[in-house]
């Protein structure tokens, strides 16, 4: 009877997770629906606590077991309340390498069981307790949860840290072959345990362990930094193969469901980021350019010469416009420029302008950074306009203020087929009458390439850094 | 091949529900448009927090005197939460953004 | 609903198969363009033809002497048989006209 | 080992049934994916005939499977390939309704084998050969797929007697409350049978057959033929759960999966296609004007007067024109006029008017009508306009020629509130500079409401059967 409603609550969770996953996917529900996603982990989370029974008998250790979840739920509130809205992928990251160790710890108790059997009973030929037959399957299903879970234990760490600058890239010649042999040795060494497990080799699996551990350090580190939300979705999906191992372990369907329903969407998911800037999944993993643009400026062949403009003149200009158009990029992430920003943006409405955000859906270094950026300083959500909308709008606007902006204005991508970023949808800022463009040099951007629109007798250069540009702009019109 | 046949056609169902739900999994989320990538991403992330019944499960199972496991299985059981209750907030205070949109 | 719950739980996959496949059918159409609304409905109806597959069984499995049986299951067979072809021909006529719309 | 293939078999097939339909749902992929559905029926039914084994026994009476399966292939095929394209609606009602057979032909069976069991072993108690406690469960199911097949199968075949007009609408007072009862009684019987099935009461079981027949009939009736379309997709998706419950009978996953497969995606496009046409499921099935529409000119007030427009001056107004578009609609399919209408645009061609046709995506009387129709007449797709871009066009057009549409170029959709067709999106042909309408009269169309366009200074009447005035325009401008 009880087990039943908690077959019951699974039902449930599993229809939950997918209905919230549906709601995620469009703005006007998403948030209904990652709370209907909440509700139903609850309810399969208490239904196990409280129903789950194997061989008719209850579980146990209730007092470990609400220390634990009192523990992380206190620390993972506190921690995701917190974090400022910027530092959100490196806070997605470091949860998802929880679900990842999770994972694999459960493998590693799982295992446990068995070796004691083993061991206890005296290798193979008298396994007793575990059933012999059936240990290859339930020895594939753990080490698979292992190996995937401690990859993407050890990848988002590293992406973390990445995000957060305190790990610098890092690469050495002929490294992605060393990680393809070092994933071949892994799963050689898993089929060969899986058949030949016995007492006195099953140290193999904490070598196993070990090894995967490492591929999931090595597997992230030469990504460039920029392309850490792609890698981040990545093994937010390997995370959810794990989790539908432990499914497969525990004959459990909740958990397998959710396990594969973010496998799947995540693998998607991790692809049409990719399609945002234009790329392939190939070729962010293999980092052509996410690393190579911090080589600084590739090929720059001299493009003639630029207009500079200076402070004055450019709050004479924005203060005397009908309609200026802001358009924010990577670099006023960087600077946290954001509130400045809006302090500019409100004084020159005061002044009768009128100012809107054009927001590139690739802006920044992750899909809305943009706006996540722009809401932290309460720019309304009315001023952000998607590309599509802003390109119409331009041709009626007197001044483009482009800030920490380049690839994302970059003509090259709808003129020069050569180019990296050939395709990707841009902002037309050359409809507009005038062009401001600040940033602190004439160095490239993420793609690491040069930028036509800087040369064009439009365009005018405003150096330096955007908070301060801004904050001096702001005094300047001020003083009018 | 044989063996591959006979695991197929005793696990089925399973087979069955893995399969469609890597349909519903991709059909899902097709028409996310690009803004909500990273909330969508971080739900997703709460989601597989389901890992966490496994480590109650563990958990409770563990022999009182078997402290490895006890150790490993509360470790699990922290983690598993703050992947659950970490990422659900997350994602809601990204989505907070959105609210406004629904006003005009 | 004791009984339901005991019903539930021991048609557990049968349960998760039918409700995941409910959300494929209606993800996997829900961006049909309604030119094709005519062609997906024929389409969809020749797939419920795989019901020939039940009529199959009966027939294969009536008494070589009971005669009901064997006329109703031949009767089956052939109107499922209609209903798998007719509906695949058609299905593909209507949709020769779309085969232009690749050339330019 | 042989029933292990088999069940690879029924895999493929539900695979191929779910990409088949995902890919019909779109116009590049959807004839690709028709042929992989089909595929996957091969694989499942050539697997079942050969690999399928009860209790370790294969199945016999092979002769009859395959004569009924060639029986069944060569009609099927013929029937398919000689029927004309404007007739297929009601080949794919008659393809559905044989589904519906099919599964209730099944339930007969069936429920035959268990009535032998129960009366030759004398009633109830010693039900021998069949498990008792097991009856409920398996009649449940029985039952299901006799009433929704045979619904299914009657429904169908009233709607195919419908569109090829061997059957006319008929309806009388209160008949929604008699379907209902109706609907009831069937099932209330059902219910009973259910529980207190014995060999003294099985006959019910035929009643239940009769009764649902009846019912299937009584739904279609009273349903305005025009509403035809919509009908059948719900039938479709009737039959769709009937497959299903063979699947459940059989706990055969390749049924079950393609039958709720369709149960699912038709009832989706049922929707689908009453938001087309801009009207509730409830508002079809319940016929508000469906049926009301042949009632002729509902409040036909007088709107004034009219212009008409002779043969010969609209030959002129057309060939002296640089660009025509040419709507069609309904009444150019009713007259069979699409060959005499290519004639028209091709002379018009062959003088150096650039012709094009604007479709109206519920022009006609089922999705995609009008392209059917004007693909038989060999009109280049090319040519074939959808409605968002004909709309941009229509300011630059000299001429709009609509043939036999009414509702679709109604503004009343756009202007007034009260309207049944307001806010259905429409043709904006008033943007042109001068609109020549043919119809035989005055009449309204469909939806039954007078049309304002047809009273406004640029629209001229040009009267009469499409067909006999395509070909005197054709004569006429001939003669110029
Ligand atoms: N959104 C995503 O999901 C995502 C993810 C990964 C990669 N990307 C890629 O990131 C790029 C985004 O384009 P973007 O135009 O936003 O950025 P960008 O192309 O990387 O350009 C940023 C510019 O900001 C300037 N800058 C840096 N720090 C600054 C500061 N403190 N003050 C003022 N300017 C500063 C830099 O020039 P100086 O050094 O001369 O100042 C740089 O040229 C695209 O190529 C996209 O494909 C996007
Ligand atoms: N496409 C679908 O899926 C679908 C399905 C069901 C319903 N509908 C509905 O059907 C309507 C379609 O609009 P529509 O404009 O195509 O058709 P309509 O509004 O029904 O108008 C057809 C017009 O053609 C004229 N006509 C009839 N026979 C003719 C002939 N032999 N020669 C010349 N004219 C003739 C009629 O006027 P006279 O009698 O004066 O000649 C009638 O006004 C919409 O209301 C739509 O909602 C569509």
């Amino acid at each position: 009877m009880e087990f039943n409603i908690l077959t019951l609550c699974y039902l449930i969770g599993s229809v939950t997770f997918i209905l919230g996953l549906k709601m995620l996917s469009n703005p006007a529900t998403a948030r209904k629906g990652n709370l209907i996603a909440a509700t139903g982990m609850i309810i399969a989370i208490a239904g196990t606590i409280f129903l789950y029974e194997e061989g008719g008998q209850k579980l146990g250790n209730y007092g470990w077991i609400f220390g634990g979840i009192t523990i992380g739920t206190i620390i993972g509130f506190l921690a995701a309340k917190k974090v400022k809205m910027t530092a959100m992928p490196e806070m997605v990251s470091m949860f998802n390498g929880m679900g990842g160790a999770c994972a694999a710890l459960i493998s590693l108790v799982e295992f446990g069981h068995l070796k004691d059997a083993m061991v206890t009973h005296g290798g193979v030929d008298s396994i007793g307790a575990v059933k012999w037959d059936l240990v290859p399957g339930f020895l594939l299903i753990v080490l698979l949860g292992l190996i995937i879970g401690s990859v993407s234990f050890a990848g988002s760490m590293i992406a973390w840290g990445k995000l957060n600058g305190k790990i610098k890239d890092f690469s050495f010649k002929g490294q992605h072959l060393f990680n393809i042999g070092l994933l071949l040795l892994i799963l050689g060494l898993a089929v060969y345990l899986v058949f030949n497990i016995s007492s006195s080799n099953y140290f193999i699996f904490y070598i196993i362990f070990a090894l995967s551990l490492l591929y999931g350090v090595f597997f992230v580190f030469p990504i460039g930094g920029a392309d850490m939300p792609v890698v981040i979705s990545l093994l937010n999906s390997f995370t959810g193969v794990a989790a539908a191992c432990g499914g497969f372990l525990y004959d459990n369907k909740v958990m397998l469901t959710g396990g594969i329903l973010v496998g799947a969407a995540g693998t998607l998911l991790t692809i049409l980021m990719c399609k945002a800037m234009n790329r392939s999944l190939a070729n962010v993993l293999i980092g052509s350019f996410g690393g190579g643009a911090k080589a600084g400026p590739a090929g720059a062949k001299d493009q003639g010469h630029y207009k500079e403009i200076s402070l004055s003149d450019s709050a004479v200009v924005l203060s005397y416009a009908n309609r200026v158009y802001i358009v924010p990029g990577y670099g006023l992430a960087v600077a946290q420029a954001q509130h400045a920003c809006h302090e500019l943006e409100k004084l020159l409405e005061s002044k009768g302008v009128e100012v809107k955000y054009a927001i590139h859906p690739v802006a920044g270094r992750m899909p809305g950074h943009m706006n996540v950026l722009l809401a932290e300083a309460d720019v309304p959500y009315e001023k952000l306009l998607e590309m599509e909308q802003a390109n119409e709008e331009f041709p009626s606007t007197d001044v483009v203020l482009i800030l920490g902006a380049n690839d994302v204005v970059n003509p090259a991508a709808k003129t020069d087929p050569a180019s990296p970023i050939y395709g990707m949808p841009i902002l037309d800022v050359e409809l507009a009458k005038h062009v401001i463009v600040n940033k602190r040099s004439m160095k490239p951007g993420y793609a690491g390439i040069e930028n036509d629109l800087f040369f064009q007798p439009k365009t005018s250069m405003l150096f330096g850094d955007a908070k301060k540009v801004l904050q001096d702009l702001v005094a300047e019109i001020k003083n009018l | 091949m044989n063996g591959i046949l006979n695991w197929i056609s005793s696990n089925q169902q399973m087979i069955y529900i893995v399969i469609l739900m890597i349909f519903v999994g991709i059909e899902v989320i097709g028409r996310v448009p690009s803004v909500l990538h990273t909330p969508l991403m971080s739900g997703a992330n709460a989601i597989h927090g389901v890992v966490i019944i496994g480590a109650i499960i563990v958990m409770g199972k563990a022999e009182s005197d078997n402290y490895v496991a006890l150790v490993l299985g509360f470790l699990a059981v922290i983690v598993g939460t703050l992947n659950v209750v970490g990422g659900f907030v997350v994602t809601d205070r990204m989505l907070e953004m959105f609210k406004k949109k629904k006003k005009p």
